[in-house]
Formats: C-alpha cells, structure tokens, sequence
C-alpha cells in the first residue's frame, strides 16, 4: 500500500492534494461534485476581522496559460465565518484550514483567537501575501521582520497549527521563509499570486477595477517550482507548493521540488474534479515506479 | 448542478458565426431553467485556462441546447469541436428568470436572445402571451429570429442598419408604457440595459435583467464576477444571472 | 502622416518595433528572410570579454504559453563581435545595438571601451540581469547600489547611448530603475526572464542542465506590463518593454503602461516575422484611433 | 530558407500515431536535401509558443512531406489539422547528409526512418546501392517500411517484440564488419545511436549521425539546441542535424 499521507508540523493530511484558498470559497461550493474529505485539505478563502467587499470589478482578466485576479479579499469576516460558513459545514467531514489575512499583527491576532474554538478547523494559514489590497497583504510579506513578527503572533495567540504563506514578488523568497520558520509556523505554503496588470486597448483603461492583480494558473507553474525547491533546501519545516499545478504531472514537478503537499488553484475553475484526477495520478505514479511513500518523493533532487 | 463530459449531438452554424450547438445531458436538460447558464470547458491544455458560461438555449428530453456567437479564443474553439467529440460542461447554474403569469413582454439585445429564446418556450409552454422584442446589429445577427417568430405571439424586429425590421434600437420599438400588467425580461448587451432601465425606472416599473461578466470558477467560490447592485456586490454566477432591474447599477 | 519614430535618450528608432537580445543571434541570422532596417532596433546576443562556451544542454524547455532558457550567455566574446559579427553586418542598414555582460565592473568597462568605434553599433544595453550565469549577471541587477554604479562606469567609458536591462526577480523593480537613472543610463529595458525551474519527472532530475533557467513568453507578459507601467512613473527615462509581446495588441497594451519602444524576443521563435506584423498592427491601430504620433499613447493612462 | 504559411495538400495516418503530411511548398521542395528539416508552428495562439522540427521524409516538384509520431501536444495539434488547412512552415534549415558515392548503409530507429527514407530516395536516383537496417519496438512502429522495401536493395528489420522481422534491436543485426567500403548513415534514438558509435568505433570507422534536441528559433540565433562535440557545443539546428559520429559526444 501506497502511504500518502503527510505530516505538516503538528498537522496531518491524509493525502498530499489539496485546494488553495480563494478557489473553492468557503469549502460548500462544490459540495454537489464530491465530498471534500477526498482531499487532503481544503484551504478557505482569505477572512478579515470584518466582512470586506472587496475590490470594485472587473476583477478578472484571463491571460496566457493563466489569470490575473483582484478580488481585493472579499469576505463575509470572521463572524460571517463562524456564524454562517463554518456551521454550514458541520457534519462534513474533511480537513478545513482558514485563511487569514490582517492590516497589523493585532488584526491577525484577533482573528486566531477568534477561530481558536471554531469548529471543524484544523489549522490556519496566515496570508501576508495578498497583493490586491491597499494595506497589509503582500506589504507584510515582502519583509522578513514583519512576517516574522506577524507568525510569532498568531503562533502565540493559537493552538491550531500554522501555515505561513508566503508572496513570490521578493528578490529573495528564502529570506522570507526562513523568517516564518522562525516565527514558529508549522510550514509554509509557496507561491501566491504574481503581481501583474493588463490593459483594454480599446479602452485604453486598465482591465481590473483595481489596476494591478494577481497572475496565476499554469503560466506562473515554472516560477513556483523554482521557488519551492529554494525554499525547501532554505528550511525544516514543510512546504506546500502550488502555482499552476492542473495535471498530476505537475504535482510531481512539486514534489520533486521539495513539497510535502501540494495545492491547486486556478485549475479548480478549468476543471473542479481535478484535484481528484490529479490524486489518482499520483497514486499511480508511486504504484508504477515503485515509491511507497510519497514523503521520498522530495527525496530525489535533495540528493544532488 | 452537474458536471459531465458528454457528446456533441450537433452543431449548426445558423449564421455566419453564429453556432448552435446540441448536448446529450439528460440530468442537466430535465432541472434547466431559462436565464440558467452552462459553464463549459473549451480547451484541454493550459490555455485557455478557463471556462465559458453559455445561456441555456433550450432543455428538451435529453438535450441541451446553446447558442453562441464567435468571439474571441474560446467561442472559436467552441466552434470547432464537431458532433461526436466530447464535451465537459458543467450546469445548470445559476437564479433563472422567475415566470410570472402575465403577459410577457420580453426583450432581448443580439446574442442575448438565448435565453429569451428558452424563455418564450416554456411561457408557451404555460400559455402565457409573449410579445418578443429583438434588436441586433443586423440582419445577419439575429440567429433565432424564425425560430422566436414561430412561438411568440409577437415579434418586433430592429436592426441598426436596417436589414430586417425597424431601423434603430430596440428601445426605440417598446410599447409606450411598459405597465405592471406585463411582466418584462430582459437580456442584452450593457448598453441595452443601460438604456431600457432608464425607461422603467422613468416608469416606476421592474424587470428581470440577465446579466453577463467574466467568470472563473461558475459556483460562487471565487467572488470573480461581482456585479455592482444597491445591496453591494453579488455574483453573476450564482446570485444572478438573472436580477432585478431595481437592483443593478448599470 | 502617423509618426513612428521614438527618442531613447540620445538614440532615436525610426520605429518602436524592436528584437530583444538573445532571440535574434548577431542580427543576420533572419538575414534571409527580411532586412532589419524594417526594425527600430536589433539588440544583439548578450556578449563577454572572452568568448564562453554557455551551459550544459539542455538548454530550453517549453512551458505553458512560454520557455524556459539557460543558455548561459554562450557568445563569440567582444574579439568575436568586433572581428566577425558586426563586419557580418557591414553594409546592411539597420540599429543594432550591442548587449554586454560583465562579471565585474571592468568586465563591462572593457566591452563599453572596446565597442567604443565599433562599425554599425548604435548603442549598447547593459545586461544587468541574466539569470543563467553564476558570477554577475542578476547577481548585479538585484541591488540598486551595483546597478547604478555599472551604469555609471559604462556611461564613463563610451559616447554610445546606453539602456540597462533589468531583472524581474527583485521586491520593488523601481529602485533599480532610479539607480540605472542615476547612473546616466538613456533608457531602461524591461524585463529580462523570470527565475523559473523545471524537472523531468520519469528521470527525477532537473530539465534544464543548469538546474534554473529564466522564463520568457506570453506567459509572463501580466508581470512585465505590471512592471512597465510602474517604472515608467517612477522614472523620466525612456522605457523600452518587452515580456511576451506576440501581437500588436500586446505591443500596445505596453505602449499604454508606459512604454516607449518594445522588444519581442520568444514570439520570434514561434513567427519570426511577427516583428513586422506587429509594426503594421500598431500603425494600423494608430490610424483607426486618429493618433498621430505613438508617443502620445504612453500618456492616455499617465493621466489617470 | 524560406517562410511560408501554405496549404496541406494531404495528410495520411499511416499507422495508428504515424502521420504522413503534404505540403505544397514549391520553393521548397526544390532546395532540400535529406537530413534537413522544417520548423512547424503547431498553434496560432500562445500556447505551444515553439515551433516543433520534423525532418523533410521526400521532397519532389511542389511537394515536401513530413513523417512524424504523436508524442505530445505539439504533435496532436499538427495530426488534427486537414487538408486543404493552412500551414506555417520555416526551411529547409540544417546541414544535411553529404551523399558519398560508395554504397551505403542506413541505420534507423523508430521515427529516424523519416530523413533516411528521403535520403534513400535520392541514392536510388544517384544509382547508390542501398543497404537499410531499421529498427522499431514493434511492427505497429514501422511507419514507412513497405515504401523502403520498394527502394532499398536490401531491408533488414528488427521490432524488440519480434513482431516483425529478428526479434531484437536494430544494433544486433548490423554486418559483421561495417567497413570503409560502405558509408554509414544513421538516425535513431540516443541510445540507439549510442550503441552503434561504440561499434563504429571499436571498427574505427565513422558514420554521418542525424541529432534531435529541443529547438527555439530553429536558425542558429538562441543557442538552445546546442549538442556537445570534441570541438565545443555545437548547434544541432544549423551546424547539424547531421554530425560525423567521430565529433558528436553520446
Ligand atoms: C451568464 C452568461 C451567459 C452567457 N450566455 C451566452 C450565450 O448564450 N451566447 C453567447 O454567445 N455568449 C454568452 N455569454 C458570453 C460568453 O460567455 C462570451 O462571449 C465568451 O465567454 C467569450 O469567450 P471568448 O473566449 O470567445 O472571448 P475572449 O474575449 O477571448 O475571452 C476572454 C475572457 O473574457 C471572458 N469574456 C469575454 N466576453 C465575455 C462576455 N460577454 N461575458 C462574460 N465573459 C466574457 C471570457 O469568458 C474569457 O474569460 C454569456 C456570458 C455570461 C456571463
Ligand atoms: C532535427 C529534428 C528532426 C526531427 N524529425 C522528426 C520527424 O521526422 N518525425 C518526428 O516524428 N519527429 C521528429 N523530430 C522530433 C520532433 O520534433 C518531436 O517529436 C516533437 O517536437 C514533439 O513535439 P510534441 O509537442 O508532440 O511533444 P512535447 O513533448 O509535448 O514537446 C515539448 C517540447 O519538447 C520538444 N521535443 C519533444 N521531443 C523532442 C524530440 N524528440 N526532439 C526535439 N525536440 C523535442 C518539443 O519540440 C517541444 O518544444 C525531430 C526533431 C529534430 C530536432
Ligand atoms: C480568484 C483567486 C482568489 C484568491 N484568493 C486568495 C486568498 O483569499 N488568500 C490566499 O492566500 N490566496 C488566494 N489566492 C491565491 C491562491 O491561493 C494561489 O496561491 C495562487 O492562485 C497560485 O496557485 P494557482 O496557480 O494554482 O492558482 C487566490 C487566487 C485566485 C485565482
Ligand atoms: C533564448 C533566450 C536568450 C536570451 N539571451 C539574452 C541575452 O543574452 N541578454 C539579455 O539581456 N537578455 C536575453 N534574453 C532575454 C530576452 O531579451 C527578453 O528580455 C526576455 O526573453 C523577455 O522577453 P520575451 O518574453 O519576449 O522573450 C534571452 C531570452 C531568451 C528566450
Ligand atoms: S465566477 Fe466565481 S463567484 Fe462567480
Ligand atoms: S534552435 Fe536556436 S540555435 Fe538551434
């Protein structure tokens, strides 16, 4: 028997695939599909202290192999949250990590404490890495001290496990990381969005409501597994990767890398069972090459 | 909602550019409702990477149908993939146009017609008197304008340039007072809808809209395709398509 | 009349169509197929003191709507250039412009100095950024203190205009760019490739023989953009874009962030006479929207 | 070399994944010569961004014909396109086999048959006696061998699952002694060509090798398809395809 399980800090999945927040919303919206416990987690979308309504539209722009986003964190707030998000997924079994994202350590800190007792949450991931708000975001996640001190806090201020994750638009992505290993977070998760733009010609305007976004899909997939195999030979702790991962191909590309698990999310829009194909994918490419965990996987390139 | 990969019972370019196109999906056929949308997959590579909503055209036994206009990468792959090759779509998405049971007045702006389309034949369907309104670029736009003469109690034709109909904007054609003794629906380019809410909210009168925007994920996860209304953002895909007309800020 | 024609600093293109250095050889190897007078500008094949042998292949991967290139500056070294490349190209009309690599200082002094009565030569870009090389190269383009001191030793040693090239893999692109300003350089060019990775996952090992490599095409044209329009407002230099321009349509969209001239580089690969294409695009476009001269299309979103 | 988008006049599934494609490209057909290649564009959109390399399998009058397997997406997308379809195609690029007049020997593993086909076709013309060894997994793999059987004075064939011919690979069956009385001419697989430079060599003999790597501009202008030699990297676009085993490094 193929092990697939990970350990990720004091955090265990059961499988290596999971989806990235801001791809599957609040872990309900594709429960007609499939039952989210196939996967190994489900990453929900970025929470504020108070609900937020985002950026002004159009907040998408498909772009070559991949798409620029700007949702500006749309969100129904920690309280929308554990009132109405996280009830709705009473009884479903599966593995939940919220996403949590501030504009001071204090904000941060509010809402792990507020999540501290939520039910049928497993962990959190801290987003210092949004790049479609005016402040906090990617602005916390381009500086070593800030994200250090912002995983300190949340480390602090929650038992659950941490995840810190981190903003690809750096000179040096391993600086980062290094400091959110030394905050105390269980792992890192690597990349998020590529800050990007794109323009109406005919217009002559800016194609997002807010100017500039994210740039993800498999356009960005080269970009993140370069920085998932710096980033692993940089730290101890896990890293999940993503970044354009559509096929189980890709996945192993991550693993490769260096990933203890990997997540997907732009290709959750082409293809919603695709996390499924691309676990069964991987299943049978340990089967065939003889590989009993997926955890010697990351193995291989170390070596070198 | 369903996801499935299925076959392609038929293609049909009715016009130049314009295509129909026939599903075998029974499940999804039997819970369409107009205004509902299709989400579907038009590439099997990296790019491009994400789906293309289409309206329900129509939903008969096994069948879905819809109807779509060549635009831009996506809809020209679309256009493409012949009878017999596989398909991956994902519906019925989405808050349909809800029947009131009134005389119908409904108004459709060039592709927008799909919907109205599906609409018109359920209402027929329903008995319910439908007066269609139909305006295009030109007589080369309006695809299903037989098919829409031959269920429509009415049917009133404008076209820009003139080639069928009355010359002019279908907002130019509509009856002088739309009163609350009709019920009206409406599916169109911006500018339409722009133009036909002033004459309601000049009226004091509602509609249903169908509205557009770009998508990624379909169900409501991703918070894409926000439409500005007076209660805040909401989702085409999921809280609409369909809207009412006192709600959106066009 | 549409007036095409642009002013880098002390350089003036005839139009704003140009060929990024790397992807069109010593500027005859299209030869055959057209002249490149057609052309704005031809950047030559990044050049050394010595000659180098480049990296091990491979040397290129495809990726999604983009390649993967380590080259590793494999060129004739400035002996080479002087005594068989650019008397290649004596008696073909054209501007073609030298791009130098240096491991030190010197090393760029030496090229600026040795090209200083080269024939045919109307400009050198100083490749501060070229991720495929272990001494210099991105080394340098990553820190604003470096960048302007080259710039400024180059500046020193040549009358020939100079743009320095800069490196996509940094937190604030901008300050690189005030550095090059600083330093004297006439124009920026923007951007050189994306640090990206890929592993060949039947035999476990990297794609590339240099294990990284930098990632060019459609793929990235989001970022570049991105980076575009906010140099070009936090510099008064002229900028020259490029990063996955195809099509007219992608030249205009950096025209519109800010961009002076732009440089196509892997679309040559998939047309080589996409140049001309796009030129006839931009000039079509130009006349459709009454715009007499392209300058003044860099100024519709400045004034927003 | 030359630039032209032109028409597919045919195109031929010889064998399941083995397509044989028609180009009308008079200009073409004219200059090529065996060993050299085309350069495809597989995609109008950005995705695949590179062209893909296939070697000339016979040019006659206006005609240049390509032999290729399905391998990938590149690939895929060029055995969909159909006759009568546009084509954009670049050549013919690279140094091609230099045709001795003694008699010959050709080597070719699975797809490596397409230059040496060509390269056949031309020693029959010249009168050059030909002796062909071809190799492929199985007989499913051997795309050209009756259209080689017609004009080889000599075709032995080994599938590494005895489908056709010896059972065994195409390195097995080579005369005993490949002397300087035959030029040796050879395209395959790495490691086919590995094997046979090691018995070339222990013979001290050497032979004309026809190299594949992963190709950008196609020209000799990026220096991505560079190969190692005993005198440096070279490229295998424009200094090769074709190499004197004796320089090549495999
Ligand atoms: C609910 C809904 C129902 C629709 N019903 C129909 C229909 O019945 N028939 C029909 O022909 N078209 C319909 N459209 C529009 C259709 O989705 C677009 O024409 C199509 O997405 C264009 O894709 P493309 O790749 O050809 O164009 P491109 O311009 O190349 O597409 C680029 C991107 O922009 C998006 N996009 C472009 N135009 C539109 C648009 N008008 N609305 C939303 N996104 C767009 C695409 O989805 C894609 O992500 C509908 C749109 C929505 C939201
Ligand atoms: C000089 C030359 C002549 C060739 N002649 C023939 C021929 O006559 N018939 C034939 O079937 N094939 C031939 N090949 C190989 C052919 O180019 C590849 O099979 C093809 O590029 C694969 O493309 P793909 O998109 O289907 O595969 P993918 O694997 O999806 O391609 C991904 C990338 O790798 C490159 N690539 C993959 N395999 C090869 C390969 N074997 N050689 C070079 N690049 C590769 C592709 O060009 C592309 O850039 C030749 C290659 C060269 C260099
Ligand atoms: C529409 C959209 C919304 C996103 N929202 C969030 C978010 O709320 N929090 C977060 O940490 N990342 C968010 N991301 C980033 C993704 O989680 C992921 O890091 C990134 O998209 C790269 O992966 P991909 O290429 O598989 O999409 C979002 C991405 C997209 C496309
Ligand atoms: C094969 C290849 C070789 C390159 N060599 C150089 C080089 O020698 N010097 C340099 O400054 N940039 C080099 N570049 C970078 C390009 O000039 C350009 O900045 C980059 O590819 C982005 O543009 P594109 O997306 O249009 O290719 C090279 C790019 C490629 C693809
Ligand atoms: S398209 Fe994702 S929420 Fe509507
Ligand atoms: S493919 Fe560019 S040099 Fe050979």
């Amino acid at each position: 028997m193929t092990d697939l399980s990970v350990k990720l800090g004091r955090l265990t999945l059961k499988n290596p695939v999971t989806v990235a927040s801001g791809a599957y919303g609040y872990g309900a919206e594709y429960l007609t599909l499939y039952a989210p416990s196939l996967l190994g987690a489900v990453f929900l979308k970025g929470i504020t202290p108070k609900p937020r309504a985002g950026n002004q539209p159009p907040r998408i722009v498909e772009t070559p192999a991949g798409m620029l986003n700007a949702i500006g964190l749309q969100n129904v707030g920690i309280e929308g949250l554990l009132k109405d998000k996280l009830p709705a997924l009473q009884g479903i079994e599966g593995c939940f990590i919220a996403n949590i994202a501030g504009e001071s350590i204090d904000e941060f800190v509010q809402i792990a404490e507020a999540l501290e007792n939520a039910p049928n949450l497993s962990g959190i991931e801290v987003n210092v890495s949004c790049p479609n708000v005016r402040k906090g975001g990617m602005a916390f996640g381009v500086s070593a001290k800030a994200t250090e001190a912002i995983t300190r806090a949340v480390r602090k201020s929650t038992s659950l496990p941490i995840i810190v994750k981190l903003t690809p638009n750096v000179t040096d992505i391993r600086e980062i990381a290094r400091a959110a290993e030394a905050g105390g977070a269980d792992a890192v998760s690597l990349i998020n969005t590529l800050l990007g733009m794109a323009i109406d010609i005919e217009k002559r305007r800016p194609l997002l409501g807010n100017i500039t976004g994210g740039l993800s899909g498999p356009a960005i997939r080269p970009v993140a597994v370069n920085m998932v195999w710096s980033v692993s030979r940089a730290i101890k702790i896990p890293v999940i990767g993503m970044g354009g991962v559509r096929t189980w191909e890709d996945a192993i590309e991550f693993f490769l890398a260096g990933a203890s698990a990997i997540s997907i999310g732009t290709a959750v829009f082409q293809d919603p069972l695709s996390p499924l194909k691309i676990l069964d994918g991987i299943q049978k490419y340990l089967e065939k090459n003889s590989i009993d965990s997926i955890k010697h996987l990351s193995e291989y390139l170390k070596k070198d | 909602m369903n996801l499935v990969t299925t076959e392609i019972l038929k293609t049909n370019e009715v016009k130049p550019g314009y295509f129909l196109h026939d599903y075998n999906a029974p499940l999804m056929a039997k819970t369409s409702e107009p205004g509902q949308f299709i989400h579907v997959r038009v590439a099997a590579g990296p790019h491009p990477i994400l789906r293309r909503p289409f309206s329900i055209c129509s939903a008969k036994e096994d069948r879905l149908q819809i109807l779509f206009r060549v635009v831009g990468e996506g809809t020209h792959l679309l256009s493409k993939v012949m009878p017999g090759e596989k398909i991956d779509i994902m519906g019925p998405i989405g808050t349909p146009f809800k029947i009131e049971h009134k005389p119908a007045v409904l108004i459709a702006g060039g592709i927008g017609c799909a919907p109205l389309y599906f609409l018109a034949l359920r209402m027929k369907e329903a008995n319910i008197p439908v007066r269609f309104y139909y305006g295009a670029r030109s007589v080369s736009d309006l695809p299903l304008h037989e098919e829409i003469n031959a269920i429509a109690g009415e049917l009133n034709i404008t076209t820009e340039d003139g080639s069928l109909g009355k010359k002019g904007l279908i907002t130019d054609v509509l009856p002088d007072r739309l009163t609350q003794d009709f019920a009206v629906y409406a599916c169109g380019p911006e500018t339409m809808l722009h133009a036909l809410k002033k004459i309601l909210d000049a009226q004091g009168i509602s509609a249903q809209f169908s509205l557009e925007n770009r998508m990624a994920c379909g169900v409501g996860a991703c918070m894409g395709c926000v439409t500005r209304t007076i209660s805040g953002f909401k989702r085409v895909c999921v809280d609409g398509p369909v809207f009412s007309s006192d709600d959106v800020v066009i």
